[in-house]
């Protein structure tokens, strides 16, 4: 069975077959969650991961377009963010779904989920 | 007296540039660093002339700031619901923009004064920290109503604690604790610069304001009417306060104009978070895009001859 | 049929089963086309965007080094930016082609596909 | 056989079936790594990448929370930055395992793979 | 007068921190915040000066500066093609760089002026502007011929709209009309720290140059052969124009130091776009690398001595 | 005298606005602009000190400064070690700090002397340079042991081509080559705004100071006490040092100072490389929540009337 048709709500260790240069590399699968949106919704976003429990983010700094306009990063109303969380599948879906419940409505946001394999699962 | 001013004369540039489509673009850390500089300099200098008077004959003052710019809010909101025909929350959102006051707008009053030798009471700079604040917390009431969800601790920590009101108010605490003699050290960088400085401001300002165009295209013309309308019918109203406080002629210019000001900094990132409903392009390309180069190109100096009028040279 | 083995072309709803702290989340496959190039290129691309009717886009600061050297980012020559546009696979591929016909022969360029998932498909 | 289900480690070409608006698009499959961790270590970072063969990378600026707290870029000592690199799977997995090894115990932070499609598979 | 000027010094802090490769990095922001300040200065300087006198003897100077721009780049391409072997595209490229100009080496040169007591006529700064812009039509014919594809909109856009004529025309322009009283409250920030801030951005010039010598030593000598004996030839044809033009010692030699320099700011911008084919990392190191130091250390006595020798001090 | 120094009512400022988390944030390009320029303001005015003057008395004085350094480092490991009993990666890395220098703390108090007149030792600025680096090395030594695999060359290109003090030595340089005269027209740049770019910095160095806290909660009084014993044992090391050198009032509480304060630039980087199993945050609670504020609103005073103490006013 290859390893990239795997369930990713099952997670489980991948090990990958070394090649002459490594040694093998056992990786898990994990969900990155992104979210594009406006920058002044950073404070809010940090107290609702907090509350749900993420243990780990990324944010930067990003400019853009989408259904809502131009967004040119000229000035404080106008700066986008990137998020970036690695998590369980179920728990970015649930993330997802608070972004689509709580902002998708009003905000300039766009969010995507991506698999991605890491290294030490514990952490995520 | 008659040519104009050249942090005027920025702003302009700036549209101009904006307009036809230049590549002129400043960082954004840059804008950033020039408007804490502006908002710390303002605050430091209303504090140092506080230092030299009592604080008592303040609080008056205090409270009618406050009342003005909750019925401005409450006037604009009116105006913007039953006679221009806005939604509930884009009303209520543009409202606390009117009814809240725009720090590069009292910058350049005070120069204007400033360059024609007209004293102005060193407390408006605490009406303009004062005068921040009770607009948003309108809006929000105007927007949702009073219902138990309101977070009010969140909310009157985004009043309070925004970079604006912290700035202002902490360049006041300083200079007053500092007074005018320990202030003089620091002063080649806050005092002497400080005109410079707001014409860079004023020359990202006309960048942002030449983008606003887009948006007033698309409203067509309820918001240049409302734009220029609501300044019209506020100054009166913050000129008339200035002279029930006994203010001078360059302390009611100041307050016409703070009244006659809608705020681009502190209001729309509040509206943003506690009335997400309200389209924010809305608000912004009627206080930046109209009211703000109205004011600065039309308003300061009627504002200042209305006080005149009022208040006898 | 796994739902992670579908033709990214035949684009079409996946409902990921509910876990216990979720309710049901349904995405759909959209193409990300992640650009590493100079920093010069934004208006170009820009227009090129608009030109090809993509909708959303976004910008991003960056720096490094490819087969045209380090560019640093310390002044205006040496900048780098990422752009990344989500869309459906046919938009992506034919705005990778663009790239690769006015862009790969004289420009630092990189730029790759990845899979994601979105939510609101009729956005992209 | 579906394309996406391939054994990554297995790079070969990708033709992808042209839509009306494109002619055909030949990708092939590397992987992407992408580093989040604290802004000093840039420039020991790019001379382990020189050292071990890496052509190229991408930097940008971030900042995020994780295991050993918040690091929000305020200034030198809380800046994280992002680091990515496309590469062969091999050469993905041995840099990822040189980042367990020489900086896991010590560095705030995360490391982590996907799979990307490239145009131009003799650049990376 | 035997010493060197401060700005100088900072330069060649920035060139030998990059060279030992000291961790010593300024902000992009900074950077960008510098050049956006002395462009202004520039400008503002240039246009108070011009409020002072008639505008139409400017008419031929002006003309002049873009005849000069025209025939630089011409002498510059034929130069780089048939002796020093550069394909076509570089060879247009890197004529484009010389043919324009560098507005830190005029400010360079005009801070050593002033250090001299030496007048500059003030419309000198017009002609910074106007020399900026023919090298980059020019080159890009030069690169491409003259076909129907060519955008010329999209060009002269480019050329007319970029970040620094906005800013030296723009700043002009205010300059202008407000004139020396009128700019007095701005002055503190745009006269009196106009050299300092030049001191930093040569510092960040000199850790940008310092990046220059992995390109120059890959070319060998040719560039290094070119980027000095390229100014030797375009000064006297400066400074020619300047007698022809009736300039005093001053502006000859600036306008001598002008013809010498290669542009970094408007040029590299301009060239990447219209002639992709062309590599900028040539045009860069010969330029940056070269040019921009011999200017600096060597050029500017040098040119004023040419300017002496036919005006007569 | 009484009142608190602005910059110091600026320190406070940030350090309240973090405190009651404030949405305040300058930044980060403009925190390294205004670090940038503080060192390279006070190694102009160093070096144009020096310039006045023979260069061989420094000798001894570095050498001295050279010697506090290394014994303030190894008396900060013991004392970590076995009082506070902190692990040898934690309590090396720790002693670095304190054994190395703060560029704030210093121009905090040349400052406080300058607003009360006391002349201090041009070559001060110098061994603010030299003692940044010799704790670092030491620190290193002490986590490491000496053993083959350290990579020296690397580690004096960090030491000595690190930010901090390739800005000090090369200001210093300039300040020396070019003399009084020479900085004359960058000094309203670098002289005129010090100490209100010193007060911004300040603002910003407040809210750095109060996301400590945490860390110093969760590390209970021992970070605490340590941060306040260590200055005050070190204080009065550096102030014999200085009457050993003979230094003036001025310049013995400037070495004391030097000696108590503890780096936040140039030691966190460094050891952050080289000692990656020390925590960070530790070191940083203590020099920066702690030992930082300390010197600044106790310290300064306290070093002075010691310094006045042992060498008479
Ligand atoms: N199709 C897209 N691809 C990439 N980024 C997008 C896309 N659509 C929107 N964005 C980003 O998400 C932000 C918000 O999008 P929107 O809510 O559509 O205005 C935009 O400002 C962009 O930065
Ligand atoms: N293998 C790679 N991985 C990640 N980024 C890369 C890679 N190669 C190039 N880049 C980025 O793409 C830019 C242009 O690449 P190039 O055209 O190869 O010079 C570089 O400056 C890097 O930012
Ligand atoms: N789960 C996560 N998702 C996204 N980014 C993370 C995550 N955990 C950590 N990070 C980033 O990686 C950095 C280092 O993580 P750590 O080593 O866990 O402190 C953090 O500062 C974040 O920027
Ligand atoms: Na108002
Ligand atoms: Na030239
Ligand atoms: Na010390």
């Amino acid at each position: 069975m290859n390893p990239f048709c795997v369930d990713p709500n099952d997670i489980h260790p991948v090990t990958i077959p070394s090649t002459p240069m490594t040694t093998a590399v056992t990786t898990e699968k994990r969900t990155l969650l992104t979210v594009f949106t406006e920058a002044a919704l950073e404070p809010l976003l940090v107290a609702d991961m907090n509350r749900l429990g993420i243990r780990g983010y990324t944010f930067s700094d990003a400019r853009g377009k989408g259904s809502r306009g131009v967004r040119d990063a000229t000035w404080d109303e106008s700066r986008n963010l990137r998020l970036e969380i690695i998590c369980a599948r179920a728990q970015a879906e649930a993330f997802l779904q608070h972004l689509q419940t709580r902002y998708y409505a009003h905000y300039a946001m766009v969010a995507f989920l991506s698999e991605v394999e890491v290294l030490r699962p514990d952490k995520f | 007296m008659s040519s104009l001013d050249p942090v005027i004369l920025f702003f302009l540039l700036g549209l101009v540039a904006g307009l036809l489509r230049s590549e002129l673009k400043l960082p954004g850390a840059l804008y950033d660093s020039l408007s804490i500089f502006l908002l710390l300099a303002i605050g430091l200098k209303g504090g140092q002339g506080l230092a030299t008077q009592p604080l008592a004959p303040l609080l008056p003052q205090v409270a009618a700031a406050v009342a003005l710019g909750v019925v401005q809010t409450l006037l604009a909101f009116g105006a913007l619901r039953w006679l221009f025909g806005f939604d509930r929350p884009d009303a209520a959102a543009t409202a606390a923009h009117y009814g809240s006051v725009s720090v590069a707008t009292y910058a350049v009053a005070t120069a204007w004064l400033a360059a024609r030798a007209i004293d102005v009471e060193p407390q408006m700079a605490v009406l303009l920290a004062v005068m921040e604040v009770p607009a948003i917390l309108v809006g929000i009431m105007l927007a949702r109503g009073i219902d138990r969800r309101t977070d009010w601790a969140a909310l009157s920590h985004e009043a309070f604690l925004g970079k604006g009101v912290t700035l202002l108010l902490g360049g006041m605490a300083i200079g007053w604790a500092a007074g005018p003699d320990g202030l003089q050290p620091i002063s080649p960088l806050f005092v002497d610069l400080f005109k410079g400085v707001l014409a860079l401001f004023l020359l990202e300002m006309g960048l942002i304001v030449s983008r606003q165009v887009g948006e007033l295209r698309r409203r067509g013309l309820a918001l240049v009417v409302f734009g220029v309308a609501m300044p019209l019918l506020s100054a009166p109203l913050g000129a008339a306060t200035g002279v029930a406080l006994g203010l001078s002629v360059g302390g009611t210019t100041v307050l016409a104009t703070l009244a006659a000001s809608a705020s681009y900094i502190a209001v729309p990132a509040a509206m943003r978070i506690a009335v997400p409903q309200a389209n924010p392009a809305l608000s912004l390309a009627g206080a930046l895009g109209v009211t703000f180069p109205f004011n600065l190109l039309v308003g300061i100096p009627l504002y200042h001859r209305l006080a005149v009028a009022l208040v006898g040279s």
